[in-house]
């Protein structure tokens, strides 16, 4: 038992190794010089194909958008759980598998009620 | 093969519909004075012998004294083509009417010829410079151009 | 309830990645779809009808391979026209077989890249282009050994040709002519029913008929509203009557028929080079022409058939050496006229690939 | 769905064109000059001490061999360009595969093509947006000194007036080996790179 939990903290050690080293990487070689530094004001402006930008673009677009990010995320989050449950499945038998599919079946309500309520369609 | 519509032919139609338009009728072409320059190309484009409803180009030559303004029209069913062409003598600020509405294929065709020759086309919705700049001083085509 | 919306404006810009070259597009969006579309032209101008105005008939020759640089050939062969109608100049018989057979391969060459940038666009990214490119290749070696370049040829001269083919073009030729048709059925077997192609292509961007000829579109983005008119067979130019070839229209004006038609029209193409290579008679390859021409004052105009639509040379000359005026008809301006009506209320990404369909060339846009 | 509020963002094409001819006309008045090209430090004898060889050498072979260019393709060179990058010449050989729409992911900038005036600050823009440490290969009689164009009133005679050039390759346009020859002679000048200069 204690292995598996071993195998887990040593994922969260490499994870946590992996991030930090990433994002402290451009900054410990730009201490050391290697990246030269040289910032000016167009370097930091925006890119828009060679022309400058026109307008704000914090504008009030369209309010479906808000609706597909909110099915995508209920679906996401399933699939998010589903895949430890997949790579143990023999260990977790059928207890395992029942609470798998309470779990999918709440989602597929939410889905089924999305579906009445044409949320997707773009009238 | 596409046959060129004789400028005599046509001219005698056009003076009977539109006289004093005709200012001179060569082989292949003929030189309508600007001012009739619409109601001409109307009547071309929507009789029904005639019906040239495709404007295959226009182009803008400086002859020093004058600007000629070439637009050849063809017709696909018929296949036939006609070449019509204006002539405007100022030297400034040289004015035609624009032929957009009949033929919307004339809109960046004409733009051009203002952008590069000078020529302002009446009635264009978008008549500004199309290859150069806004801020550019003036109009390369022009033989007079530096 | 209304929801209201805020449009912004976006730039798809000179250096983007799918405008076929420097092309900007100052759309307004409201949110994805496209309210207003405004082409903004001129980034790629040299002014080439301004510098053809201070050279000799021949030395324009190099800047009309500049026009429209994915089919140099043709755009020496219509100036060529031009300049021997203008002065009236006869061609050789062999130099006319070679001339038909480089533009239909120059149309080949031309029209991979465009099926393979408008499938790049559709989002098939990078593959069938790089299966296009390889046969390109080809057609490049080909040219490469004709005339020693492999983009811009300056190969025609006023009154036929500047020199004789090597004896090795001919079987390579062969060989080439022998292969490409199964090139052709292999995309097809790929892309022609294809679902994501269809959902991606079949219905967008409409160009009717009408909107088609009245916005004088030309080649395949008119053939693809199912209007037949090829240059080819309307008003055949040098020797093209004597080839039998079919010319295929699309029937709703979308996308996916423009895409056929280019297709449709590469088989032909080899149909005409197979023709004109048994018909090659042997002979001289240019007329006698004075280095300097001295055409008779006046005014001629020529076009022919060009991968991108009909591109005609109208030329004044005073009889000097250089010609008074060179107004180049450009086929890619032209069809650019509908852009706005095609695609105003698509999406973005539909508005890249009705762009994309068009398929221009910037160097003849903005000459 | 109506589409209000259409004036608070959408500026009028006129004014924007207007600040776009100025844009030009400034930089058409400023850019007379060539710009010096960047590698005045090639031929002076180098004072290197040994502590920093390797690092420089490693640094410099991680750098050449994975230059992502930018997309800047004005004209005919493109094409040679992007044949280059195809199967048979095979840029992705030096790891050159990936051409880099946005400026931020690129180092090496080829200036395929002619540059007209209208075209000039877009690309000075993206030159100045791209990340340090960048490169520039000048490619085509056009882009060295405006080629068979130079006599035209709207062709930059040459990218050096807008931009450091590193690397010129002639040709009009330059055949695929004609650039790979000049993309490893950019190899060969960043190989010989130090990082005491660039500090």
């Amino acid at each position: 038992m204690v292995s598996n939990y071993g195998y887990i903290g040593l994922f969260l050690v490499v994870a946590i190794l992996f991030t930090v080293t990433t994002l402290l990487l451009p900054v410990s070689l730009r201490f050391l010089k290697i990246i030269p530094k040289k910032p000016d004001p167009v370097k930091s402006s925006t890119f828009e194909c060679g022309m400058e930008t026109i307008g704000k673009s914090w504008v009030q677009f369209n309010f479906r958008y808000y609706f597909y990010a909110l099915v995508f995320l209920a679906l996401d989050v399933l699939v998010v759980l589903l895949y430890p449950w997949a790579v143990n499945l023999r260990e977790l038998g059928t207890s395992g598998f029942i609470m798998i599919l309470v779990l999918i079946f709440i989602i597929f309500v939410g889905y089924i009620y999305a579906w009445r309520k044409k949320v997707l369609e773009w009238k | 093969m596409t046959v060129a519509l004789s400028g005599k032919e046509i001219a005698g139609q056009l003076e009977g519909k539109f006289p004093g338009s005709i200012v001179e009728s060569g082989r292949d072409c003929i030189v309508v004075n600007s001012d009739s320059l619409l109601a001409v190309a109307a009547f071309l484009k929507d009789t029904q012998g005639l019906d040239l409803d495709y404007l295959n180009y226009i182009t803008a030559i400086d002859y020093y004294d004058h600007f000629e303004v070439v637009y050849q029209l063809v017709s696909l069913e018929h296949n036939h083509s006609l070449v019509l062409k204006t002539r405007c003598y100022q030297r400034d600020n040289p004015t035609l009417l624009s032929v957009v509405n009949l033929w919307q294929g004339a809109d960046f065709q004409e733009r051009e010829i203002y952008d590069l020759m000078g020529i302002r086309f009446e009635g264009h919705p978008n008549m500004k410079r199309i290859v150069l700049w806004e801020g550019f001083q003036g109009h390369p085509l022009r033989k007079d151009y530096l | 309830m209304a929801l209201k919306t805020e449009p912004f404006v976006l730039n798809i810009g000179p250096a983007h990645p799918s405008t076929h070259g420097v092309f900007r597009m100052r759309s307004t969006l409201d949110g994805e779809v496209i309210v207003d579309m405004e082409p903004v032209f001129g980034y790629l101008h040299r002014g080439i009808e301004k510098l053809a105005e201070e050279r000799t008939y021949t030395g324009v020759i190099p800047l009309t391979d500049r026009l429209d640089y994915l089919a140099s050939m043709s755009n020496n062969l219509a100036y060529c026209l031009a300049v021997e109608k203008l002065a009236g100049i006869e061609v050789p018989e062999r130099a006319e077989y070679l001339r038909v057979i480089l533009a239909e391969l120059q149309r080949i060459a031309s029209h991979l890249i465009a099926v393979g940038a408008f499938l790049n666009d559709c989002g098939a990214f990078m593959t069938p282009i790089l299966y296009m490119i390889r046969e390109r290749e080809k057609i490049l070696d080909l040219f490469d050994m004709v005339c020693g370049q492999r983009l811009t040829y300056n190969f025609m001269r006023v009154g036929g040709v500047s020199q004789d083919i090597p004896e090795e073009f001919l079987p390579a030729l062969r060989r080439f002519v022998g292969q490409m048709p199964g090139f052709i059925d292999e995309y097809d077997r790929f892309l022609k029913e294809n679902e994501i192609l269809l959902a991606r292509a079949k219905g967008v961007g409409i160009l009717t008929r009408e909107m088609a000829i009245n916005s004088s579109a030309g080649g395949p983005v008119l053939r693809g509203s199912g209007v037949k008119w090829d240059i080819r067979k309307a008003d055949p130019y040098s020797i093209y009557d004597r080839f039998e070839f079919d010319i295929p229209t699309g029937a709703a004006g979308d996308c996916y028929d423009r895409y056929r038609v280019r297709v449709e029209e590469m088989r032909q193409s080899v149909r005409i080079i197979k023709q004109a290579m048994e018909q090659l008679p042997s002979g001289p390859v240019r007329s006698e022409v004075p280095h300097l021409i001295h055409p008779p004052v006046g005014e001629a105009y020529a076009h022919i058939e060009a991968p991108k639509g009909e591109l005609g040379f109208y030329l004044v000359s005073d009889n000097s050496i250089a010609p008074y005026r060179c107004h180049v008809r450009a086929p890619s301006l032209i069809n650019l006229t509908a852009l706005r009506d095609m695609v105003v209320g698509w999406k973005i990404a539909d508005a890249i690939i009705i762009f994309g369909s068009i398929d221009i060339c910037m160097g003849e846009v903005d000459r | 769905m109506e589409v209000g509020g259409a004036g608070k963002y959408v500026y009028p094409a006129a004014e924007l064109d207007r600040a776009e001819g100025e844009a030009i006309e400034a930089l058409k008045a400023g850019s007379q000059q060539p710009i010096s090209d960047p590698d005045q430090w090639l031929d002076e004898e180098l004072h290197r001490n040994i502590l920093l060889t390797t690092v420089d050498a490693v640094i410099n072979w991680a750098r050449l061999s994975s230059l992502w260019p930018a997309v800047s393709f004005p004209a005919c060179c493109a094409f040679e360009f992007i044949t280059a990058e195809a199967s048979r010449f095979d840029l992705s050989r030096f790891g050159m595969e990936i051409v880099r729409a946005s400026p931020r992911q690129a180092d090496l900038m080829i200036t395929a093509g002619t540059l007209t005036w209208k075209m000039a600050p877009n690309i000075k823009r993206i030159y100045d947006q791209m990340a340090e440490p960048k490169w520039v290969i000048a490619m085509g009689a056009c882009a060295i000194s405006g080629g068979i164009f130079a006599s035209s009133y709207n062709v930059v005679p040459g990218y050096n007036r807008i931009i450091p050039v590193d690397v010129y390759v002639p040709g009009c346009p330059p055949r695929p080996e004609a650039l790979i020859y000049g993309i490893r002679m950019l190899h060969k000048k960043i190989a010989k790179r130090s990082l005491l200069q660039e500090g």
